[in-house]
């Protein structure tokens, strides 16, 4: 009866999980070729596993039931048959499986000429991403939050600086990790304009549960808007509030970790903040860039993501604000 | 220990069972008290210890997995801090590995093996005590850290560079890194006396093709121990040293490797996960004929698939490392490996569902158990051929689908077959019969616990939510599954609770079991149950695979060994041909010195090289005592 | 034997308690009031912060509070001048010789008002508790013995062996 | 359950030899452990030096000289190490004795070479991972030198005490020659490897 009971609602549950496949970081929602293929691969082997399931619990149940017993030597016989058969069904699925997952990773590793490349950096616990280019300053430095056009093929170069890290954007392709000493690469395609959420997938130490990143792709014009906004130097203060903010910024101690370009800001330390607020996400993904929620993560970090790297750095409520409607404008 | 010595020796030939009795009790017994108790090496008081300390780290991980459940049942909830869900995590991890399953696998052959293959005491008897209180000072050591907050909090795989010297701060990695070595210590020495054991100590006339399956497993399982603990051996040594002295094994602007830490490991840690599953197996092909009143099908293919699986077991740890960037040569060539470890997993399946076809099942707690087994487990290994394969790795591993998936072969495929083989052998090893009324709930709660709470797992693992993480966003949609899962965990941990109840209840107030309740076939049912100190009164001998069905009324027996010292029976390795007579040494105090002194060592070595020197001297002192002839009966020759 | 035991485990609750505690925040008013030193007339010596005494002078032995100090002796640089403590336009910092004092008060104001001949304050970019996390890492550094919550050695280039290994084998000058 | 005699092993010696021994395999099985621990260990120093773009790095090839010595000595060692066996197969006491002497006489002899040959290395632990994986290659094997050295001195202490008398200890002689034929031919890989590999 138990297993019977299981078995239905495993069923349920699998119901369920198609209906809840889709989403911003899920491995069953593709969205480029590689993850695509990867999708219909994992179609592949989980019909041929339910199948073998439900088979061997077929026959486990009828074995269960039947009462007739033909003599021991023709049961003995029977039997090796059976399982023989079995065994070479199993031989038989196990190799078209293997070939079947040669197959779908062979198309991967052919290289992309004319692929976009961007070098991301795992830090404990956010992502530095840099797009390089032939010309020094047409490179430019950006954190947590990647942009690439649509229908180009990307190449990540990935790197750690501290621990090992994992870059994992389901929707569009299987993880690579970010290994002290290693350079890894991973190449995808993505067609669809829309925005994925991607996960640290390697334990790296406290904060590893707060590591998002994200990945807009956009039709390439708008990339390209995006990349020349990403170059400019950081927008100058409108108001005095923010002029006030800008102040703070350089002569607290926000200025020894981050930089934002065109002001006095330069430490590398820290997340590059110039066009912060171009950015939809606080924090590797803790946060969405709003005022209060600036205020409230500079005021008190440890509190929101306890252990990062970012000190409590004492400053009166009316520094708070100005700060806040400095960085919210750094669009 | 004080004995008068007989002018001739004493045989038990000619006497009659009451003074043979008598004779062999008082020369194989535990003298009560205090250190009677610290000194026994009789090999059932030793692994009913085992068992039970075992069970105890199972009941004190399960909580540490409830307080997890709780933790992730809501999004961003505060129930645990990040600090201390890493080391939650990692000691559930480490503690379920090192200091449940293995060893609890291993107890159950140090408490059956002798008995299955009909010998008076496992072989080294005292490095059997010694290696218990290795295993004890293992898992105190990683509990009172957790408990001073200075438990381990790298995970049970201790990735460098997180654990190594610059990120991971502190005595933690170091006290994982020292658990580790009192563990395999114990693991090692465990799996030498079981070689031994099985070798040279097996019943006159149990040639190789008739030795009980569960003891083959464990004859496998001791070989893959012996030769893959040495790895996690040499790395946490590596491990050790990279923090303490400052070496540079995995410190790339050196010339060390970040990934020769995560091949030692896993060239480890792939066929640890066999020597879970083995024993279970084992026990699984032992308990089956007796619930479908036949011999098992396939008795050669079965031994084969143990040996393939253990072979096969050092060719695939590299699928724990798909995503590292490996070469894609191996990689093709591990995926086909990694696969190919479901062929023997597919035979032993067939063969059990070949003798339950063709038997005549009675559906009992113990094969309630199988049937759960079955049901779970290949859910468990065809997740597995999943994560076999390179491309689909990429996508799931270090997600909760690999969690799942790792929770299906262990507790479907080896806690299954355990509480099975718990049930099964109770009645031989406490003299009383576990409820079978509770063993049902048992059952049931466990099997719809266990797939309620894990298979969900599954999708949210597909759905990206990644592992070790100690909390999740609201905006990820993992919410209502994560509540589900926790809230099925609690199904699944008072399937737990019944059973220990039952077992505690049963240990005082179950029925008498008789000597052979089950009316199974092997030899450890011959005695009486428990077993006395001496297992057996007169070594029996075997005639067939099945020898107590073969023989119902009489048990072919052999005489003339001595009862006044410990004796028992060495025989040839292939055909079980008695070969000599041999002394088994008795009670010492001194494997429990010897413990204390390399206690007293690995734990200083936390915190000084130099405890590997000034160390040694006891260590060596508490050696030579234990080897030194006292001159009991045992000595002479 | 039990009696051992039973102390050994006691002594290592109490190392162990403090030593591997680790306290991520510090609420706003401490974290003030840890700033609060009082230093003799001479800049050398004084008295820490009542709190920082009332918590049990948390910076010196916990290893995560060094492990801390550590990264921010990195982070910000200190090798540039001080090197891995062997010193090179700064003073060595692992010699036992200690130009302003060897109490953390001296060093903690050391790093946070800098000192003649070239020490930068670096009031404005480190927090108070950052300043003490490094005044715990650099007074270890100079200790005759390693203390058991002293780090092991850096994922980089071999240069001086690693602070628990104390007392480093820097030689000391030929003058005070 | 009755019982029915169908064998008498009254006629067994008292005592396995040899294979017969429990000892004898028990040895092999820590033998095994320990061989694996060397393998890997030789396994860490060739992957180790596989990534390396040169190999040694940052020091020259260790000095020949000590190493040779010890494995010279070693491989001299074999000879007594085989005639002990023999006259503790015949239980010949005082050839034992003599022969215990000379076996901790060559125990003795590698470990004061020993301490040449970590000198001749040219390299400390610290400096760099091939530091590393020689130190830990060396020292994993003198520990096994130390090991079976003292085993040979207890030996000795009961070969010369009341306790000799007792063909037992003839048989602990006899696993103690097995396990010094184990030090010896592990040595040799390790040789090859500490001192070849780098001059290739």
């Amino acid at each position: 009866m138990k297993p019977g009971r299981a078995a239905r609602l495993c069923f349920l549950l699998l119901c369920l999980c198609c209906a809840g496949c889709t989403g911003w970081q899920s491995a069953m929602d593709p969205q480029g070729p590689a993850a695509r293929r990867l999708d219909q691969l994992f179609w592949l082997f989980t019909g041929t596993a339910a199948l073998i399931w439900l088979l061997v619990m077929l026959v486990l149940a009828l074995a269960l039931l039947r009462r007739r017993m033909p003599p021991e030597a023709v049961a003995e016989h029977r039997s090796t048959v059976a399982v023989g058969g079995a065994v070479a069904a199993t031989v038989l699925i196990i190799t078209g499986l293997t070939f079947a997952s040669y197959l779908a990773t062979r198309q991967d590793s052919a290289g992309h000429a004319d692929a976009l490349v961007i070098r991301v950096r795992g830090f404990q616990w956010w992502w530095e991403v840099t797009y390089p280019d032939a010309a020094p300053d047409h490179s430019f430095l950006t954190a947590n939050e990647i942009h690439i056009p649509v229908g180009r093929p990307v190449r990540i170069e990935l790197a750690a600086a501290d621990v090992i890290h994992s870059f994992w954007v389901p929707n569009l392709a299987g993880k690579q990790d970010m290994i002290p000493g290693r350079d890894n690469a991973l190449t995808f395609t993505v067609q669809q304009p829309g925005i994925y959420r991607g996960q640290c997938a390697e334990f790296c130490g406290l904060q590893h549960a707060h590591m998002a990143l994200l990945v807009v792709a956009e039709p390439p014009e708008a990339f390209e808007r995006w990349r020349a906004a990403q170059l400019a130097e950081a927008q100058a203060p409108r108001t005095p509030e923010a002029a006030e903010g800008q102040r703070l910024l350089e002569i607290k101690a926000c200025g020894a970790c981050h930089t934002v370009r065109g002001t006095a800001a330069a430490g590398t330390l820290g997340p590059d903040l110039t066009h912060l607020a171009s950015r939809q996400y606080l924090a590797a993904g803790m946060l969405p860039v709003t005022r209060g929620a600036l205020a409230a993560w500079i005021a008190d970090p440890q509190t929101i993501k306890p252990g990062n790297n970012m000190p409590m750095v004492s400053l009166s409520a009316d520094e708070l604000q100005a700060l806040s409607a400095y960085l919210v404008d750094l669009k | 220990m004080t004995r008068g010595r007989p002018a001739e020796d004493l045989r038990d030939t000619a006497l009659a069972e009451v003074e043979l009795t008598h004779g062999l009790a008082r020369t194989w017994q535990t003298p009560s008290g205090f250190w009677g108790a610290l000194a026994t090496v009789d090999h059932k008081i030793i692994g009913r210890r085992y068992i039970a300390t075992a069970f105890v780290f199972l009941a004190l991980g399960g909580v540490l997995a409830l307080l997890m459940r709780w933790q992730l049942a809501r999004p961003e909830s505060r129930i645990l801090s990040p600090d201390l869900y890493n080391q939650v995590f990692t000691i559930h991890g480490t503690n379920m590995m090192f200091l449940f399953a293995v060893p609890v696998m291993e107890a159950m052959a140090v408490y059956l093996v002798p008995l299955m293959v009909g010998t008076r005491n496992i072989a080294v008897p005292r490095l059997n005590a010694f290696s218990y209180w290795m295993y004890l000072v293992g898992g105190v050591l990683l509990w009172v850290a957790f408990v001073l907050d200075m438990g381990p909090d790298v995970g049970w795989f201790a990735y460098v560079p997180l654990a190594g010297p610059q990120y991971g701060a502190g005595k933690r990695a170091d006290i994982w890194a020292q658990m580790i070595t009192f563990t395999e210590i114990s693991a090692l020495a465990v799996a030498v006396e079981i070689v031994v054991t099985v070798l040279k100590q097996r019943a006159p006339g149990m040639s190789l093709d008739r030795i009980p399956l569960f003891v083959w497993s464990m004859l496998v399982t001791s070989f893959i121990i012996i030769l893959a603990m040495p790895a996690v051996m040499v790395a946490s040594t590596s491990l050790i040293l990279d923090r303490l002295v400052g070496t540079h094994f995995f410190n790339p602007a050196e010339g060390g490797d970040v990934l020769l830490w995560q091949h030692l490991f896993w060239f480890f840690g792939h066929p640890e996960v066999y020597i879970i599953f083995l024993p279970a197996v084992g026990m699984i092909s032992s308990i089956l004929p007796t619930f479908t009143r036949r011999p098992i099908f396939g008795y050669l293919p079965l031994v084969l698939a143990l040996v393939g699986t253990g072979i096969l077991a050092f060719g695939l740890w590299v699928h724990h490392m798909f995503t590292t960037g490996l070469p894609r040569v191996g990689e093709s060539f591990f995926t086909a490996s990694s696969m190919a470890i479901a062929v023997p997993s597919g035979i032993q399946i067939f063969c059990w569902l070949a003798t339950i076809w063709y038997g005549r099942p009675v559906l009992k707690t113990p094969m309630l158990f199988i049937l759960a087994f079955l049901f779970t487990f290949v859910i468990g290994g065809l997740t597995g051929v999943m994560v076999a394969s390179v491309p689909l790795d990429t996508q799931v591993h270090d997600t909760y689908f690999v969690v799942a998936h790792f929770h299906y072969v262990l507790v479907g495929g080896a806690v299954f077959p355990l509480l099975g083989g718990v049930y099964y052998w109770f009645p031989k090893i406490t003299g009383r019969m576990m409820s079978e009324r509770i063993g049902r709930w048992v059952v049931g709660l466990l099997l719809a616990g266990f797939n309620l709470t894990f298979f969900p797992m599954h999708i949210l693992g597909l759905q990206g939510m990644t592992r070790r993480i100690y909390t999740y966003q609201a905006d990820m949609g993992w919410g209502g599954m994560n509540l589900f899962v926790s809230l099925s965990s609690l199904v699944l941990a008072t399937g737990f609770l019944l059973f220990f109840i039952d077992a505690f209840r049963s240990a005082r107030h179950g029925a008498p079991a008789g000597d052979n309740p089950w009316g199974a076939a092997t030899l450890e049912w011959a005695t009486s149950s428990p077993p006395p100190p001496y297992n057996f009164v007169r070594i029996p001998v075997v005639e067939s695979a099945s020898p107590l069905w073969d023989s119902p009324d009489a048990l072919p027996v052999a005489t003339g060994l001595r009862m006044d010292r410990r004796e028992l029976l060495v025989s040839t390795v292939a055909d079980a041909v008695p070969e000599a007579r041999e002394s088994s040494p008795g009670n010492s105090i001194w494997p429990l010195w010897a413990a204390a002194a390399t206690t007293i060592l690995l734990i200083a070595s936390i915190f000084t090289p130099w405890a590997v020197v000034w160390g040694a001297i006891p260590v060596t002192i508490a050696l030579i005592g234990w080897f030194w002839p006292k001159g009991t009966p045992e000595d002479e020759s | 034997m039990t009696a051992l035991r039973c102390a050994a485990l006691v002594v290592l609750a109490l190392a162990g308690c403090k030593q591997e505690e680790r306290a991520m925040r510090l609420d706003p008013p401490i974290a003030e009031a840890m700033d609060a030193v009082a230093l003799m007339p001479d800049g050398i010596g004084g008295r820490p912060p009542e709190v920082h005494v009332a918590m049990g002078n948390p910076y010196r032995g916990n290893a995560y509070q060094i492990s801390q100090g550590k990264r921010l002796y990195e982070w910000f640089n200190c090798r540039g001048c001080h090197a891995d403590g062997g010193g090179g336009s700064g003073p060595a910092l692992m010699d036992g010789w200690w130009r302003y004092g060897p109490d953390l008060v001296s060093i903690y104001v050391s790093i946070r008002d800098g000192r003649p001949n070239g020490m930068p304050p670096f009031r404005d970019r480190l927090t108070p508790e950052q300043i003490w996390q490094l005044t715990g890492y650099i007074q270890m550094m100079g200790a005759y013995s390693a203390s058991a919550a002293a780090p092991g050695r850096n994922d980089r280039m071999f240069s001086r062996p690693s602070e628990n290994r104390a007392p480093a084998a820097a030689p000391a000058p030929g003058q005070p | 359950m009755k019982h029915r005699v169908v064998i008498d092993l009254a006629e067994l010696p008292p005592q396995g030899v040899g294979s017969a021994s429990l000892t004898w395999w028990g040895t092999l099985a820590f033998m095994l452990i320990e061989g694996t621990g060397f393998a890997l260990m030789i396994g860490v120093y060739l992957y180790l030096g596989s990534l390396a773009p040169e190999w040694p790095l940052g020091a020259p090839p260790p000095a020949l000289g000590p190493g040779t010595a010890v494995t010279l000595v070693l491989l001299a060692s074999l000879i007594p190490n085989w005639l002990l066996s023999r006259w503790a197969e015949a239980e010949d006491l005082r050839r034992v004795r003599i022969g215990l002497l000379i076996m901790a006489a060559f125990g003795v002899a590698p470990m004061v070479l020993r301490v040449l040959e970590f000198r001749a290395l040219g390299i400390s632990w610290d400096s760099n991972a091939y530091g590393s994986a020689v130190w830990m290659l060396l020292g994993l094997h003198t520990t096994h030198i130390i090991t079976d050295l003292a085993e040979t001195f207890v030996l000795c202490a009961m070969m010369f005490s009341r306790h000799a008398r007792n063909a037992r200890r003839f048989g602990d002689v006899q696993d103690g020659v097995l396990y010094w034929y184990f030090v010896v031919l592990t040595w040799l890989p390790i040789y090859a490897c500490l001192y070849g590999i780098p001059r290739l």
